[in-house]
This record gives C-alpha cells, sequence and structure tokens, in this order.
C-alpha cells in the first residue's frame, strides 16, 4: 500500500484523515479530562446536590493553593527533579505573612516579602542541586526540615490574620452568574496556570525545561544553558510555593506552623495524576490543574457520601485512585 | 580509601557521635558527674546504654530502607511501606489478642507469620501495578500509602491495641547474647540481601534494568520478575519493621505507626550513596545511612535543643552531609585539579 | 526570513565569520597547544596539539578510543583540561560550558546523537537561538526556518514531528542540520557519518563544501577513509592519546594513513571473498518468517535463514531493515505472520523467547538500547549470558574472568580493563563490547544491526572477519549496514529492502554496489508492474 | 431541592467534620458522636479531614452546598476559620465547636463551643505535682527534676498543656522542668525521647507527659532502664484512656487527668436547641475529673474506652 507513496515521510491527505488520532502526547492528558468529567458525572448521579455548578466551582476555591503548588510542581517534574519543601514552604508563607502583618508591616510589603523568601529558599535549593549535585529529593528535604523549622521559630503558636484589605480578598466573593461565585484565590491560581502553559510552551525558558527532562546531557551538549534552568525551576517552584502560601491564608486566615504537612505529596500526586511523567520531559501544566481537580473530586465523593469512618474514607480514596490510575493507564497503553 | 563513596557518611556518623559526647560530657561536668555517650554498661544480663538504644532504634528504618534500596535500584520508589508496616502492626496485634493464650510463644508466631503473609500480598499488590500495568511507582505506591493506613485501621477498628506477649515483645527489646533481637534482625535481613544480590545475579541484574530497563530488556533480562521481586522484598521488609515498632511500645496505632518512615529511609537510601535514579546501589552504605538517622534524632534531646528546633537542626546537618558527600562540593573547596566531567550523570 | 550562509555575498561572509581576515594568512581560528587530560588513571589525552584553520576541512583521524572525542570536548567546555592552552581567534581562551563554546561560534555534532527525544525536530534544531517574537518563541517562524534548513539539505523531515519517533539516522541528520544551521565560524562534526547511507552523506558534503567556501573551518571525524579523501583538506592523527602528526590529505596515502593511525601494518584489510564459498547445505532453516508483518512499521515480509549462512538487508534509511530485525527478535511483536524456528511455530513475545531459541540481536541504537552505561565492561558482556541463565545461577568468577579476558583480547577492546565502567568508553569500543554480550551467548541465529557504525577501520576488519569465521562454524547471521561495500563483502545472501517490504533477494556471486542501488532505483516501476492497485495510485 | 434543609421525615440533619482518627481518644470521640447521633435521631454526615484544616473546610462548604441543618466540627486548629464559618452563616446554617476552640473575634460565627479547657488540664496536673512535692523528690536531692514529653509541637493542647502545668508549678521552687522534648503524641515517640532522657540525666524525679500515650511509652523506657515506674520516677498523664488506666491502677503512673471524649450526647443536646432557635450557652465544658492510683482502680471495671 505505501509503495504507491514514493516519497519518504510522505504520506496522502486520505491517509492522514484516515488515521487521525489526537497526537500521542496529548493523549494522557486527554484521557485524564475524560475521566475527570466521568467522575463529575457519576457524582452528580449518585448524590443530590452534586451536580450544583457550585460544587465544581468550591473545587477550585478549596483547591486554589494546591493548584499553584502543582504548577510549581509541574516546573520542577518536567526537568526530572522534585520538590518536597513545598508544603513547608506553604505552611512557612502563612507564618512569615501573619507575623509580618501582626507587626504592623503594610501588606504589600508583606506580601512580597513572602515571595521573596520562597523565592529565595527555592534558589538556594537549585543551586545546590546544580551547582554540588545534591540530589533534589535531599536537598528539597532539607528545604522541606527548614522551611518548618523556620515557622516553628517564628512561633509555634498559630497567629490570626486580621489585616482589613487582606480579609476583604478573603471574604469578598466574586459572582460569576446568579448565586455562583468564586473567590480571589481562584483568579489568582488560573492566571497562574496560564502564565505558566505560556512559560512553558513558548520561551526559551520553557522549552529548555523540557529538554533537560528529555536528556540533560544532550541539553548541556546543545549548548542550552541548563544550569540557570534547572535552578530556575526550584525557584518557580519556590515562589509558587510562597503564593500557594498566600493562597492558603486566603482560605484559612492564619498563619500556622502545622499547616499543609504532607501536602507536597498532593502536589506531585496531582502533577503525576495529570499525565507528567516523573521521569520528566512529558506533560503539560494544565494537567497539573486537572490532577488537583481530581484529588479534589474524590473528596467531595467521600464528603458528600458522609456516612463513611475514618479508615473507609482512606481506603474509599485509596480506591477511588487506583480506578483512576489503572484505568488512566490501560487508556494510555499503546503509548510505550 | 580516601574516595569511597561511605567514607562521608561514616564521618558524617562519627560526629554526631562527638557532639553528642561532648554535649553530654559537657551537660554532666555542669552537674559535677562525669557521662560518657559511647558508655555501655551490662544491666540485667544485657548490654546498655546510648548506642544500644540507637542500633534497637534504627533497626525499623534500616529494614524498610534495605527494601527500598533495591526498590530504588530498579528507579522505582515505595511511599506505602510505612502504611504496609501499620498493617504488619496491626494484624499481628490483632490475632494475638484474639489468640486463645495470647501470652504463648506459638501464638506470637502465628501472629507475625499472618503478619509477614499479608505483606507479601501487599508487596505483590504493588508489584503487579508497577511491573505489569506499568504504572509509574510514585502512583502506584501511593495508592496504598492511602488506603493502607485506612486498612490498618480497619483491623484495628481505629483502637490502639494493646498485647501482653513476652516473645512478640522480645522482637524489639528483648536480647540475645546481651544483643538487642531487633538489630540482629535488621542485620540479618542485610546479610541476607547482601547475599542474595551479591553472590548471586541478582544484584548485576536489578542494577541493569534501573540503568537502563529499555536495553536490559532486549539483552533477555526478565526486567518485570524483578522488579516485582524487589517490592514483595520491600514488602516484607516493612512488614518486620512494623512487627518491631508494635513489639517496641506492645501495641499498634495503626495511624501513627511508621508514618513518614518512607521519608526517614529514602534520606537513608540516598545518604548510604544510592541515586533515585536507579542503578548501582549500596546496601552497606544504606547501613551507614539508617544508623545516621537514628543517631539524629537521639542527638535532638541529648544536645537540648528544644522542641521548636528540631527541624532546623535536622536540615543543617542533611545539607553538610550532603555537601561533604559531593563530589563537586569538596572539589569546589580544593584547587581545580581533575577535570569534571560535567555531563556524566544521567 | 532565514539567514543562511547561501543567501549572503561570500566576500562579506568570509571578512565576518568571527572576525577572521579574509587575507590568505593562515592565522588559525583555533589552536589548541599541548593538551592533556586525565581520567582517573586513563590519560585520555597526552599533549596533544591542533591547528584549526579557516574554510579547511580538518580531519581528525585516530583508531577507537584514540581520544578524538575528548579532544573535542575539551576544545567546546564539556571537559576542563589538565594543562595547555586553547587560542581562539587569536586569544587564549577556555570555554566553562558547550553553551559559551557556541556563543563563541563553535557548532559542534557530539559522537552519538545529542538531541532531546522529547521535542520536536525544528526545537532540536533551534533550540537556543530560536526565532522570537516579544519575547516569546515564534513557532510558526521556527518551523519555517527548519523545515527551510532541512530542506537545503535535501530531507524530508517534517520539523513538528517528535525527534524520538525517528530512527537514529534521522535523527543524526538532525543534529547535523542543527550544527549547520547556525552561523558558525567552526563546525564539529564527530562521526556524523555513521548512520548515514551514501546519498545522505553526499548531501552532507555539499552542506559542507558550501560552508567552507564561506571560510568555515570543519572538524570532521570519520572512521570511513573514503570519505576522508573526498572531503578533507588536512588532517591530526592521533594514537593512544598523542599526537602522531598533523598532515596534508593530499600528501597521503590510505596505506600510510592506515599505518599512522594503528602504528603498524595492517594485514587483516584484504578482500574477504567469503561470497563464493558458501553452500547451502541443510535444508532445515534456522528462522523462516513469512508474511511478518506490523502496522506501520514493515509490510508482510518472507525470509528464510539458513545454518552457515550471511544473509545481507540492503536499503535506504527508513526501508524497515531494523523494524525486520526487531520482529525477527521479539524486540517489537508482529501483527500478522508466523515465525518458525527449527521448523517449530514460535511466537516470540519478548527478546527473552528469542534468547531462549538461541537468536540475538545487537541494535543499531546503542546508546538507548544497547549500553547499561554505569556497568562494568565484563558486566555488560556478561548480560545476556546472566540473564538467560537466570539469577539464582551466577557465571562462576573463573568462567567470567575468562569469558571477558578472551574477548577482550579477541575483539580488542580498549581499554583492555573488564572493570572500567561502560560510559567511560569510547563509542566504537562499547560496540565491541556489546558485540562481545552476544557472541558470549552462542547464538544459532545473530542478527546484527549496524555492528560496525563508529568503528575503526582496523576493528571493521576485525569485525568482518570474526563474522565471516563464525558462520563458517555454523552460525546464522544478519548483517544489516549502511555501508552497502560491506554487507557486498560479507553476505552469501543479499535481501534488499524498500518502503518497509522485501523487495528482492538475490545469492551474492556477482552482485554489486551499483546493481543493488539499480534494484532500489528500479522498485517504482517492479511495484508499479506488481498490482494493478498500486500502479493506479501512481 | 426545596427540603434540602431537613432530612427525609423532617429529622435534623448534622454536618460533623471530624479531625482524623489519629488516636485512640479520637476515636472513642468519634464513636461517641455516631452513637449519640443515632439515639437522637439525627442525620449525621461524616467526614474525616486527616488532620488537614483544609480538608475540613472543604468539608464544611460541602455541608454547606448539601444544605444541612447543623455543621459541627472539631477544629484541627485553632486559627483560620473565619472566611468558612462567614459562608455558613450566610448560608444561615448554625456552627457548634467541640473539643478545641477557634481563636476568632467575631463570635457570632458559632453558636457554642463544648469541649475540655487544655490550660486547665495543665494546671490540674502541676497542682498535684506542687501538693506531692514531697513525696515525689525521689532521689532525695531537695529538688524536683521533671521531664516532660510534650504533644506535636504547634498543637493547640500541647502549647496549652505545657503552659498550665508551667503556670501551676511556680508555687514551689523547687519543682523546675530540666528537659522537654516532643514525642507526638505517641507511645513509640515518647520511649524513644525517654530513653535518651534516662541516658542523658540521672536525677529524674518526675514524668509529666502530654498524653497517656507517650506515658505509656516513657513507662517502657524507664523499666527497660532497670528503674521501676511510679516508683523511682513518678509520671503524670493527660486523657484517662484504658491503657492509662490500666497503668494507674498497676501503680506504674502516679496521676491522670482525665480529658473526655464522650460528648455525643451533650453535642446532640445542643444541635437539637440550636436548630429549634434556642438560646445555648457560649461555653460549655465537657464534665472532666482526675484520677489517683485509688480511685483508677474504683473506676476501671465500668470504664467504656
Ligand atoms: N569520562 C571518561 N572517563 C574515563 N575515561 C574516559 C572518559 N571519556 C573517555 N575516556 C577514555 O578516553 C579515551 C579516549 O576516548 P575518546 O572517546 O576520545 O575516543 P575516540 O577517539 O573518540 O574513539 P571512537 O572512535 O571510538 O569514538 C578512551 O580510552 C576512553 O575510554
Ligand atoms: N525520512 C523519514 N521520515 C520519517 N520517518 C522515517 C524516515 N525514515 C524512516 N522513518 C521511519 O522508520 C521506520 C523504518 O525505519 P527502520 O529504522 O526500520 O529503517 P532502517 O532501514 O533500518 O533504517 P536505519 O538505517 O535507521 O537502520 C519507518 O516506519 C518510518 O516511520
Ligand atoms: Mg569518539
Ligand atoms: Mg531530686
Amino acid at each position: 500500500m505505501s509503495a504507491a507513496t514514493a516519497t519518504l515521510g510522505t504520506t496522502s491527505l486520505w491517509d492522514k484523515v484516515r488515521t487521525y488520532s489526537p497526537p500521542p502526547r496529548f493523549l494522557p492528558l486527554i484521557v485524564t479530562i475524560a475521566l475527570f468529567a466521568g467522575m463529575f458525572g457519576a457524582g452528580s448521579v449518585r448524590y443530590e446536590n452534586f451536580g450544583d455548578p457550585q460544587v465544581f466551582l468550591s473545587l477550585m476555591i478549596n483547591n486554589a493553593h494546591l493548584i499553584v503548588l502543582a504548577v510549581g510542581m509541574t516546573f520542577v517534574i518536567l526537568t526530572g527533579g522534585i520538590d518536597l519543601s513545598v508544603g513547608s514552604v506553604v505552611a512557612m508563607s502563612t507564618m512569615i505573612l501573619a507575623k509580618t502583618l501582626e507587626k504592623g508591616w503594610s501588606l504589600p510589603v508583606a506580601i512580597v516579602t513572602v515571595l521573596l523568601i520562597a523565592t529565595l529558599l527555592g534558589t538556594v535549593m537549585g543551586l545546590l542541586i546544580h551547582y554540588f549535585d545534591i540530589q533534589p529529593f535531599i536537598a528539597t528535604l532539607a528545604g522541606l526540615f527548614l522551611a518548618r523549622g523556620v515557622a516553628y521559630l517564628i512561633s509555634i503558636e498559630s497567629i490570626p490574620i486580621a489585616n482589613e484589605t487582606f480579609m476583604k480578598w478573603a471574604y469578598e466573593p466574586i459572582t460569576l452568574w446568579s448565586t455562583y461565585w468564586i473567590r480571589w484565590s481562584v483568579v489568582v491560581a488560573l492566571i497562574a496556570v496560564a502564565v505558566a502553559a505560556y512559560v512553558l510552551a513558548f520561551t526559551r525558558f520553557g522549552r529548555t525545561v523540557y529538554a533537560i527532562g528529555g536528556n540533560e546531557s544532550s541539553a548541556m551538549l546543545m549548548g542550552l544553558r541548563v544550569g540557570v534552568v534547572k535552578v530556575g525551576v526550584y525557584a518557580v517552584s519556590g515562589f509558587c510555593a510562597g503564593l500557594g502560601g498566600l493562597l492558603f491564608a486566603l482560605n484559612t486566615p492564619s498563619g500556622n506552623s502545622l499547616h499543609a504537612v504532607g501536602m507536597e505529596l498532593d502536589a506531585i500526586a496531582a502533577a503525576v495524576i495529570g499525565g507528567i511523567l516523573l521521569t520528566g520531559g512529558r506533560g503539560y501544566v494544565v494537567g497539573a490543574l486537572v490532577g488537583v481537580l481530581v484529588l479534589g473530586v474524590i473528596q467531595t465523593f467521600i464528603i458528600f457520601d458522609g456516612t463513611l469512618t475514618s479508615w473507609w474514607t482512606r481506603i474509599a480514596i485509596g480506591v477511588l485512585l487506583l480506578v483512576f490510575v489503572v484505568i488512566q493507564r490501560l487508556m494510555t497503553r499503546r503509548q510505550t | 580509601m580516601l574516595a569511597s563513596p561511605l567514607l562521608w557518611p561514616v564521618v558524617a556518623l562519627l560526629l554526631l557521635v562527638v557532639i553528642n559526647t561532648l554535649a553530654l560530657a559537657f551537660d554532666f561536668a555542669g552537674r559535677g558527674e562525669t557521662s560518657f555517650f559511647l558508655n555501655v554498661r551490662i544491666q540485667d544480663g544485657h548490654l546498655y546504654g546510648n548506642i544500644i538504644d540507637i542500633a534497637r532504634n534504627s533497626a525499623p528504618v534500616l529494614l524498610v530502607a534495605l527494601g527500598m534500596t533495591l526498590i530504588i535500584a530498579t528507579r522505582g520508589i515505595d511511599l506505602s511501606v510505612g502504611a504496609i508496616a501499620a498493617i504488619a502492626g496491626a494484624v499481628a496485634c490483632t490475632r494475638l489478642v484474639g489468640a486463645a493464650d495470647e501470652g504463648a510463644v506459638t501464638a506470637a508466631i502465628m501472629a507475625c507469620t499472618w503478619a509477614l503473609a499479608v505483606c507479601v500480598l501487599l508487596g505483590l499488590w504493588n508489584g503487579f501495578l508497577v511491573a505489569v500495568l506499568g504504572i509509574q511507582p510514585i502512583l502506584a505506591t501511593l495508592v496504598l500509602m492511602v488506603a493502607g493506613r485506612g486498612l490498618a485501621m480497619l483491623v484495628t477498628d481505629g483502637q490502639i491495641t494493646t498485647v501482653h506477649n513476652d516473645t512478640f515483645s522480645d522482637l524489639a527489646t528483648g536480647f540475645v547474647l546481651g544483643l538487642p533481637v531487633a538489630s540482629l534482625i535488621a542485620v540479618g535481613m542485610v546479610v541476607v540481601a547482601a547475599v542474595l544480590t551479591r553472590r548471586t545475579a541478582l544484584g548485576m541484574l536489578i542494577e541493569a534494568v534501573g540503568i537502563n530497563p529499555e536495553a536490559s530488556r532486549l539483552a533477555g533480562v526478565r526486567a518485570r520478575t524483578i522488579i516485582w521481586t524487589v517490592y514483595v522484598f520491600g514488602a516484607f521488609c516493612a512488614g518486620l519493621a512494623g512487627l518491631i515498632i508494635a513489639a517496641n511500645t506492645n501495641s499498634v496505632n495503626a495511624n501513627s505507626l511508621g508514618l513518614w518512615i518512607e521519608l526517614d529511609a529514602i534520606l537513608a537510601v540516598v545518604i548510604g550513596g544510592t541515586a533515585l535514579t536507579g542503578g548501582r546501589f549500596s546496601l552497606a552504605g544504606t547501613l551507614v545511612g539508617a544508623l545516621f538517622i537514628t543517631t539524629l534524632a537521639r542527638t535532638i534531646p541529648n544536645v537540648g535543643i528544644p522542641s521548636e528546633a528540631n527541624y532546623l537542626f535536622k536540615a543543617v546537618v542533611v545539607v553538610a552531609v550532603c555537601l561533604l558527600q559531593s563530589p563537586r562540593a569538596r572539589a569546589a573547596l580544593r584547587v581545580r585539579r581533575r577535570p569534571v566531567p560535567k555531563g556524566a550523570h544521567s | 526570513m532565514t539567514t543562511t550562509h547561501e543567501e549572503r555575498p561570500v566576500t562579506t561572509t568570509t571578512q565576518n565569520a568571527g572576525g577572521v581576515p579574509a587575507a590568505q594568512t593562515p592565522e588559525p581560528v583555533i589552536e589548541m597547544r599541548d593538551i592533556s587530560i586525565t581520567f582517573g588513571n586513563v590519560r585520555a589525552l597526552d599533549g596533544v596539539s591542533l591547528r584549526l584553520l579557516p574554510g579547511e576541512v580538518h580531519a581528525l583521524m585516530g583508531e577507537n578510543g584514540a581520544g578524538k572525542s575528548t579532544l573535542i570536548k575539551a576544545l567546546t567546555g564539556v571537559y576542563t583540561i589538565d594543562s595547555g592552552t586553547i587560542v581562539v581567534g587569536g586569544e587564549e581562551h577556555q570555554f566553562s560550558t558547550p553553551a559559551a563554546a557556541q556563543a563563541a561560534g563553535i557548532s559542534t555534532v557530539y559522537q552519538e546523537v545529542n538531541l532531546v527525544p522529547n521535542l520536536t525536530v525544528a526545537e532540536n534544531m533551534l533550540l537556543g537561538r530560536e526565532p522570537r517574537f516579544l519575547g516569546g518563541i515564534n513557532v510558526r517562524a521556527m518551523n519555517r526556518r527548519a523545515a527551510a534548513t532541512l530542506e537545503r539539505l535535501g530531507l524530508d523531515i517534517d520539523p513538528r514531528s517528535m525527534l524520538g519517533d525517528h530512527p537514529i539516522a534521522i535523527q543524526q541528520l538532525v543534529a547535523i542540520a542543527r550544527a549547520v544551521d547556525v552561523e558558525a565560524r567552526v563546525v564539529i562534526l564527530d562521526e556524523p557519518t555513521s548512520s548515514l547511507d551514501a546519498d545522505e552523506v553526499e548531501k552532507l558534503f555539499e552542506v559542507m563544501r558550501r560552508l567552507r567556501a564561506d571560510g568555515v573551518a570543519i572538524v570532521f571525524v570519520s572512521h570511513f577513509l573514503d570519505q576522508i579523501y573526498e572531503i578533507a583538506d588536512r588532517m591530526t592523527i592521533l594514537r593512544n592519546g598523542r599526537l602522531v602528526e598533523e598532515r596534508m590529505v593530499a600528501d597521503t596515502t590510505q596505506l600510510q594513513l592506515v599505518q599512522l593511525m594503528i602504528g603498524r601494518e595492517l594485514e587483516a584489510l584484504e578482500r574477504l571473498d567469503r561470497a563464493a564459498t558458501h553452500q547451502v547445505t541443510t535444508t532445515e532453516p534456522v528462522l523462516k518468517a513469512v508474511g511478518l508483518s506490523r502496522k506501520g512499521s514493515l509490510e508482510a515480509t518472507d525470509l528464510c535463514l539458513y545454518d552457515g549462512e550471511v544473509v545481507g538487508v540492503a536499503g535506504l534509511l527508513g526501508s524497515g531493515r531494523t523494524e525486520l530485525a526487531r520482529l525477527l527478535f521479539g524486540a517489537d511483536t508482529a501483527d500478522n505472520g508466523t515465525l518458525e524456528i527449527r521448523s517449530a511455530r514460535r511466537r516470540l513475545r519478548s527478546p527473552r523467547h528469542a534468547i531462549d531459541r538461541k537468536v540475538a540481536f545487537s541494535s543499531e541504537d546503542r546508546k538507548a538500547e544497547g549500553v547499561i552505561a554505569d556497568l562494568t565492561v565484563a558486566d555488560n558482556m556478561l548480560l545476556a549470558l546472566q540473564a538467560s541463565r537466570g539469577w539464582l545461577r551466577p557465571i562462576p568468577q573463573a568462567t567470567r574472568n575468562r569469558l571477558v579476558a578472551d574477548y577482550i583480547e579477541a575483539l580488542d577492546i580498549r581499554p583492555a580493563d573488564p572493570n572500567a565502567l561502560m560510559r567511560n568508553l569510547s563509542g566504537g569500543n562499547q560496540q565491541k563490547v556489546l558485540l562481545a554480550r552476544w557472541l558470549i551467548t552462542e547464538p544459532e541465529l545473530l542478527i546484527l544491526d549496524e555492528p560496525t557504525r563508529g568503528i575503526d577501520i582496523g576493528a571493521k576488519a576485525q569485525i568482518q572477519a570474526k563474522v565471516a569465521e563464525l558462520a563458517g562454524k555454523g552460525m546464522s547471521v544478519v548483517f544489516i549496514s549502511a555501508e552497502l561495500e560491506e554487507v557486498l563483502r560479507l553476505s552469501d545472501r543479499l535481501v534488499v529492502m524498500r518502503d518497509r517490504r522485501k523487495i528482492d533477494e538475490r545469492r551474492n556471486h556477482d552482485v554489486t554496489v551499483s546493481d543493488v542501488l539499480e534494484i532500489i532505483a528500479g522498485q517504482g516501476d517492479a511495484a508499479g508492474s506488481r498490482t494493478e492497485e498500486e500502479t493506479s495510485r501512481d | 431541592s426545596d427540603d434540602g434543609s431537613s432530612g427525609k421525615d423532617g429529622e435534623i440533619v448534622m454536618g460533623f467534620a471530624q479531625v482524623g482518627a489519629e488516636s485512640g481518644w479520637r476515636t472513642a470521640n468519634t464513636d461517641s458522636i455516631k452513637a449519640s447521633a443515632e439515639a437522637a435521631g439525627i442525620e449525621l454526615k461524616f467526614s474525616d479531614a486527616q488532620q488537614k484544616q483544609e480538608n475540613q473546610i472543604q468539608a464544611i462548604r460541602s455541608y454547606i452546598q448539601q444544605k444541612v441543618d447543623v455543621i459541627a466540627f472539631s477544629p484541627v486548629v485553632e486559627t483560620g476559620w473565619d472566611a468558612v464559618l462567614q459562608e455558613a452563616k450566610a448560608a444561615n446554617i448554625p456552627v457548634i465547636l467541640t473539643d478545641r476552640a477557634v481563636d476568632s473575634e467575631d463570635t457570632s460565627l458559632y453558636e457554642t463551643f463544648l469541649g475540655s479547657d487544655f490550660v486547665l488540664e495543665g494546671e490540674k496536673a502541676g497542682e498535684w505535682l506542687v501538693e506531692n512535692a514531697a513525696d515525689s523528690d525521689v532521689d532525695g536531692d531537695g529538688d524536683i527534676n521533671v521531664v516532660q514529653l510534650e504533644g506535636t509541637t504547634g498543637a493547640a493542647p500541647a502549647i496549652d498543656r505545657a503552659e498550665g502545668f508551667a503556670s501551676a508549678i511556680e508555687a514551689d521552687s523547687s519543682i523546675s522542668v530540666s528537659a522537654s522534648q516532643t514525642g507526638d503524641f505517641t507511645r513509640d515517640g515518647g520511649k524513644q525521647v525517654m530513653e535518651s532522657f534516662l541516658n542523658a540525666d540521672k536525677s529524674i524525679d518526675v514524668v509529666f507527659a502530654h498524653n497517656d500515650d507517650m506515658g505509656l511509652g516513657a513507662i517502657e523506657a524507664i523499666e527497660a532502664a532497670g528503674l521501676e515506674p511510679g516508683k523511682d520516677i513518678k509520671i503524670i498523664t493527660v486523657d484517662a484512656v484504658k491503657d492509662g488506666m490500666t497503668a494507674l491502677s498497676e501503680g506504674k503512673i502516679n496521676f491522670i487527668v482525665e480529658c473526655n471524649p464522650l460528648l455525643g450526647d451533650q453535642l446532640m443536646e445542643l444541635a437539637k436547641k440550636v436548630v429549634a432557635g434556642e438560646e445555648v450557652p457560649e461555653r460549655v465544658v465537657t464534665e472532666e475529673t482526675t484520677f489517683t492510683q485509688e480511685q483508677a482502680t474504683e473506676v476501671l471495671a465500668d470504664r467504656k474506652y
């Protein structure tokens, strides 16, 4: 058949139409989105009020901070690294914010301070990883300890946030239509996703991120600025963790060293569920967003059910996760 | 040998011992007494002292890290080990409580056998997801990490189950020939693993699969079986760890038993010189790594660090150790002498 | 929109090419003096010098492991040198990273494809200097520019396709395209032709000539002497990490060159007259494939392989040779067709099945599918044997040592250290280790996909002799190589492939290179006359 | 749906967001609430936050969307509830706090808080020690050397119990806390920290553990060191769960301050009142007592948890 197409690499238009399927690299993402939709649909059928659009919107409101964390994590994972520090950095950020506001700093200064410190911590971890060859797992685990430690050092007691402007952001709903509303944190999170998607797809930094994940030594030999980008992704992740901390504080207006314990695992899980390969180089930031929503919808399922004991809750979450992951895997099987 | 990758972890470990010794000596001198960190005395017919405690307390982390080492060598990771440990403890304790004669030796043996059998099943499960279905290890084991603790609580009905069985409790607190049983078990497993991997071809095959899975497959290596096996082994080790932790307090709290032990274990593995990217692994390194982590935990109360500074102390120590270990960091301290093949890792 | 050398007047280019004066003064663009590099206790380079003049093609010659790649990496900042000086454009200069070298106008194709599989062809070509619009990458412009460069090289590749989806040869072409796209004053090509066929090589040479005319200095590494004589002006010869001599190509005969490279006379270079010697004696084939096919990579193909016979597979890039080999070995599973091994129907579901039936396969992509970089030479060699024995039966230490020592000697692997890490071996020596891996399993059918890629002339002769010897002892060999002469010299029977199918099969008595090319070229008509359907499509 | 605001046959629907199942105490608390809800004919929607505040907030939001009649929860931490409680208030759903307070300026956000007073618990422990100071100087050097096993760093019970204890022992200058380290509320943690205390200091007189579990761990460590818990070293703990009470009756613990998990009945009563629009007191303290060794022996037989 193909003998008829004389030159290599060209296929007839008919062939293209006949064999059209979405590019395999988009498949995991498409499958994830489809499964999410399926789950949401199943919930609507099973539980009263589940289909209410506000449930979906609440999913975004509840998880805005996690979306931002997952965005940062996406950068890191795409280079083949990992960042365990983000949960602690969230706690530290809420603590710094609460403390500085308590001390009477102005809100913008406090926010900038939080973002700067978080980015700085990320950068330092990146430097350790790139220039001293310390494995990302360890460097960021040290970051986890450090950030949590700083949070405790600021105060072991939680500090409420009373700043008026901040509380206004926290309380004021943005009405979308009729009675449906979101919060500012959702807007920020979606902007973060959009910016990240742009950066990853259309900037040299973003493409270098993928190149490093594909093959770091090749990327280096191609003359790409591997060092800058590798340090950069941890800085980005640090920044996102700081921003995530601010959003977390919008949701729970307080500083607390016990916040966000283990949240790094949620962020990693979200990214991976969204089709981002842990070995690096493959995946899209939108996947991270969908991954967060999947984790959220699993939680919502459980809460709507409302009859499970603590242990059945965990088992149910595990089972739903399993079902999701297995279906996702089977549907993307032919990829590898 | 100066080039040995084990050198720096060992140095770091010794450094911690020195810190402890100084802190204790200073502390006691302040009260006009003397004490030596490394002191070991005989008490009730067995050894007693700081380092004995450390050896004993490091057993669970060592066991978990041991299994983790092999899993990591195949480019995998197992997040579920903490949950598996909890399940092992839960199964053993509930079987004991339910046994006809709770204090009997056979009851303890039966309970432990049951627990370990369950762990092997769980290992098979993890291995199935990773090796057969091809799910990324972190996700595959995340499932059991989340659900496993639920299962453990299901087994114990959410209660802290307390048991009274001397044989069982000897797993953690007993002594044989003056040496703690827990350490003997852990070291025994390390030896078994070392023999299995280094006296047979298993180690080499594991490394090959971890370094280049596709090339290994084309060379006829049964990557699937190997990966499956290491997850089962990892779960078995985690189960043993769970039994020891449960025996240590003669009780099981399904919610907290082995909580975050996977992080400690991975840390131990990496400090021991096994890279998370898979491939070459060092069991001796893992041993040192596990000892290091336990000593670190012991150092904190010894040095009198307030609870809120624990984490800072840990962060500093971990970074310091890793810098010591990093050839690049050491090269930066020295004059540039050798070419550093930059692209050489990956 | 695209800036290529082609479009600019030659004179200005010469002046602009990195500030090298257009005058006749042979002021070197790059001068490396007394470079030494030591890895552990291996002295990879020992006082080597290299002078590179503008507008020349400079061949870097030497056996496998002579230090060619190391010298290149020393120049471009991948390795830091122990001693010596590097002068670039009249100033002493040492690059700290390949990026710095690239910024200074040195464009390099390293040995083994060093691109990233998960980006598109266009991105692989242009990343780092992509056209931008308002700070972001202008994807359309990038694809257009890549397409233009590819077209100039005569390549029909979709710039938007993923690099990893292409066979290794295409990837190599893309790497070359990346190097020549940039406005460089120095272009370094480390074995760029190792997996290209004659056509592609000719296209590459055209580009090189054009660059040379523009005053660009080119470093060229190849183990094909004919190519050196065709394109190179001067050459620097290395042996065991030392500088042997710098010479004009025109003043050196091939024989002299070979002697300079290997430091002794070469006897093994005589023609292997195998073709006529072999007679098929058995009637039972080792392996018989009927209608073997796989969607998207191989159309239904029949093939019979007999004991003691070398079957050469000829064909152009992408003609499906590799795919055929992979199906025979079970590396991929066939959609259709049957496979009989020793007259028994087999379904090969994994390489393991094939190995158990004494089939061996050495892949063309040694980096991705052969080398276990972090294991030792010995472990790499013994991997397949050990795998088939199972982990419980380790190869006894004595056997181990003997096997490894034997093959290191037989294939002249350097360094002759069984405990050297595979990643530290030169490309050619890695290939030899992989060959040893399969020979150790004593297969009955050995499938070699480009086994001589990147192998020096002496070693190549050794490997060819080895193949002939094995066939003589009754082994059945499938030999795939982009080098037609080599295929013809070795094989008893020749299978010609095109468009993912077998189009012809001949006893190799009197087939010549031009015959084969004719068969391939004539296929359009032949296929047309075969089925009506295809005729109507044409 | 119109009648979403109440259960099928007009029964009250309560959404309860539990902290998790992190201790035996907590499971007793959960059981009590579930049993009482059933007994009181209240439909309970239960969720477990796995010790994460964000999960609890998510649960509360979800209860608002499910239009339950009343929301009750045990806050994981004290701060940061204002935003979500505002939402509940806007939806006209009354909120009851149990076990732990929230520190919010605006007390109109919730109807009432039912739970123990952690500071008071610490004080009770300290007061007992001051009263029994003479007996407690085990090594007779005139100083009473206390080591403290803290709960999870930063957790309200840990902070408050430490604070209450410290303020109570100020009354006797011979009592001092020489070392204080977190045991994370677990037996294993308590045991390991106690081991290192014992190796570092030979003059420990008293252990104050923030919960029974850490105290039980400490007992194991003390026994392993060849000492007799309750005699060579005095032990004070908080909670009074069954294992703790058993140890108390066996003389291994000297004094336990009760922290009562059985809030169910009180909670359901309050819920009914709140839904009916009746006035309820702003603060309801659970009935809690303390146990000496003798008292423990008496009540042990009919302890439910
Ligand atoms: N990173 C390294 N560590 C240790 N030894 C190395 C390293 N890189 C190269 N070598 C050694 O240096 C020598 C020169 O290798 P190089 O790759 O330069 O050879 P080459 O001339 O390019 O050979 P080939 O034609 O096979 O590619 C070899 O002996 C090789 O084993
Ligand atoms: N020019 C090309 N453009 C796109 N795809 C190609 C091209 N050449 C080959 N391929 C792909 O490679 C597949 C078959 O190539 P295969 O690797 O079997 O060829 P080969 O003759 O072995 O070439 P090689 O010289 O790389 O070994 C085809 O299915 C085709 O998809
Ligand atoms: Mg080379
Ligand atoms: Mg005293």
